[in-house]
């Protein structure tokens, strides 16, 4: 156990157990900032357990996160404010 | 019903008594870890996941490329335009200029980066597998970035299609080729390389490649019938419609 | 991983369950990290971070403009299972 | 121990406590936009003082300029996607009044 491992169980466990309460709760895009933060907070997790573990090839992870985490949370935001048909209690959904 | 209670009672027995054999879990012996190293090492291949996936067991990989292919192609069977539906021409969305800037400059370097992943299969954790997933959701920035219609004009679909069939094919080609240069389907013919360059471990990139071009083209291909129905296709020339369309889903 | 998990199969509304689902995603490629799977983990994130959830929003997106206004229809499709390793 | 090594140390453990203390903040701070600027904390000061503790560790070379790319794509990313997550509340805020918060 060195300080980057100590390091990633810090990240993984006091970083992220907040994040799962804010995405597990509330409006939909009060979710996605508990999601967006797991995401940097998983990637910075990813590269310092690759540290730790001394397996630098384990940096690819951090990498492909780093490049598919804004894709995902662009996912979200387009379909919760880029749609205009979206009913419900919010706004008014416009006829097509 | 009874034949299924037999073949339940008969399944169960035969796996209790597998398990039985197997051995303890998080002991120090791991049998096939070691014979699937020392053989990923003969060939000269140093990711041994890799090694496993395309070259020891790559029959097994050819069946799970297959199921991608499968769902890909009844997917586009289930989702395409039906008689009474029709296309609307989609409108151009409004987007944040930051959002739209990030966009442009990811996409090569998501390209990039699954590119490197197929390409670094046999060094790295990694492979066509992940590789594909990342080069297809690369190319789907062009839509979360912009919109459709700049996705669109990125994403040449017929071509896709066919290059997800050329891919799934060149798999079984490549076996097929095995079979005649070498002596069994699959076989790892080519010469092997140095350890841990990139040039290594024989046939596992060329066959590495191959998947990454299938999984890339068939998930686009996928996501590209989901938007098809989710942006153009709608349901009747009118406004709205009475009854519930979802019924010829 | 486990509280994510729960949460995931305890949300009702299929938008806020894919936010649900990516948390699971990212929690579940840490756990295949740590025990030392990254071929798994890095499948993992590339299928649950953008993917999926692409997937199911598209289908929420088609089903709620072809079903009737305010109330989404009941027994949508969740086309995320087929991807799933 | 190095110099170079307590850097690195210090980094870490610099960039670790700002980014516990972000995810503690998104519980504690009750609005949306406050919300939003724990989020910006942690992508362009967090990340970036851990990717630096670990290019100090790693020393000059491909490797560590490989971290500080993978680091400048997590700023950027996060950068990004928060002004887009800010957008779609502005947008979902003013649909809906009564319901900010949670």
């Amino acid at each position: 156990m060195n300080a980057w491992l100590l390091a990633g169980v810090v990240l993984s466990g006091a970083g992220l157990a907040p994040c799962m309460w804010v995405s597990a709760r509330g409006a939909p895009h009060l979710r996605l900032v508990g999601v967006n933060l797991a995401g940097t907070l998983v990637a910075v997790a990813f590269l310092v357990l690759a540290q730790g573990f001394g397996r630098s090839s384990y940096q690819d992870l951090a990498l492909v996160l780093g490049v598919l985490a804004p894709a995902g949370t662009l996912v979200f935001t387009r379909f919760l404010a880029g749609d205009p048909h979206r009913p419900g209690p919010s706004g008014t959904p416009e006829p097509e | 019903m009874w034949l299924f209670a037999a073949a339940a009672v008969v399944i169960a027995v035969a796996f209790t008594a597998a398990c039985t054999g197997l051995p303890d879990f998080g002991t120090d012996v791991h049998p096939y870890g070691d014979r699937a190293v020392a053989a990923a090492i003969r060939q000269h291949t140093a990711n041994t996941v890799s090694s496993v996936n395309f070259d020891l067991r790559a029959f097994d990989t050819l069946g799970e490329e297959s199921v991608l292919f499968g769902a890909v192609l009844g997917a586009t069977l289930l989702l395409r335009l039906a008689r009474d539906e029709h296309r609307d021409r989609p409108e151009p969305e409004r987007v944040l200029p930051a959002t739209r800037l990030f966009g442009a400059t990811l996409l090569p370097v998501t390209l990039l980066t699954g590119g490197y992943l197929v390409a670094h299969g046999q060094l790295s954790p990694g492979g066509g597998f992940q590789g594909g997933v990342v080069l297809a959701t690369g190319l789907h920035l062009a839509y979360v970035a912009a919109d459709y219609l700049v996705l669109r004009q990125v994403r040449p679909l017929a071509v896709l299609d066919a290059t997800d069939a050329v891919a799934a094919g060149a798999f079984t080609a490549l076996g097929l080729a095995g079979l005649l240069v070498s002596t069994a389907f699959l076989a790892n013919f080519l010469p092997l390389g140095t350890f841990n360059q990139l040039s290594s471990g024989g046939l596992v990139p060329v066959v590495n490649a191959a998947v990454g071009i299938e999984v890339a083209s068939g998930v686009i291909v996928l996501l590209a019938q989901f938007l098809d129905q989710a942006v153009e296709i709608s349901d009747a020339p009118s406004a709205r419609t009475v009854f519930d369309p979802q019924e010829d889903e | 991983m486990g509280t994510a998990a729960t949460a995931a199969a305890l949300t009702r509304d299929p938008v806020r369950q894919a936010a649900a689902l990516a948390m699971l995603g990212l929690t579940l490629a840490l756990l295949f990290t740590v025990v030392q799977a990254p071929d798994v983990a890095l499948s993992q994130l590339g299928v649950g971070t953008a993917v999926t959830p692409l997937l199911i929003l598209l289908t929420v997106r088609k089903v709620r403009r072809g079903g009737t206004d305010g109330q989404p229809p009941p027994g949508h499709s969740e086309p995320g299972d087929r991807q799933r390793e | 121990m190095t110099p170079r090594h307590l850097a690195a140390l210090v980094l870490l453990v610099a960039g670790v406590a700002v980014l516990v203390l972000t995810a503690l903040a998104l519980v504690v701070l009750p609005a949306p936009y406050l919300r939003l600027h724990a989020l910006s904390c942690a992508t362009s000061l967090g990340a970036p003082l851990v990717v630096l503790a670990l290019a100090v560790e790693t020393g000059p070379g491909r490797a560590a300029a490989k971290l500080l790319v993978i680091g400048a794509l997590l700023a950027a990313g996060g950068t990004v996607t928060t002004m887009a997550i800010g957008r779609a509340t502005v947008l979902l805020e003013e649909a809906q009044p009564k319901e900010s918060g949670h």
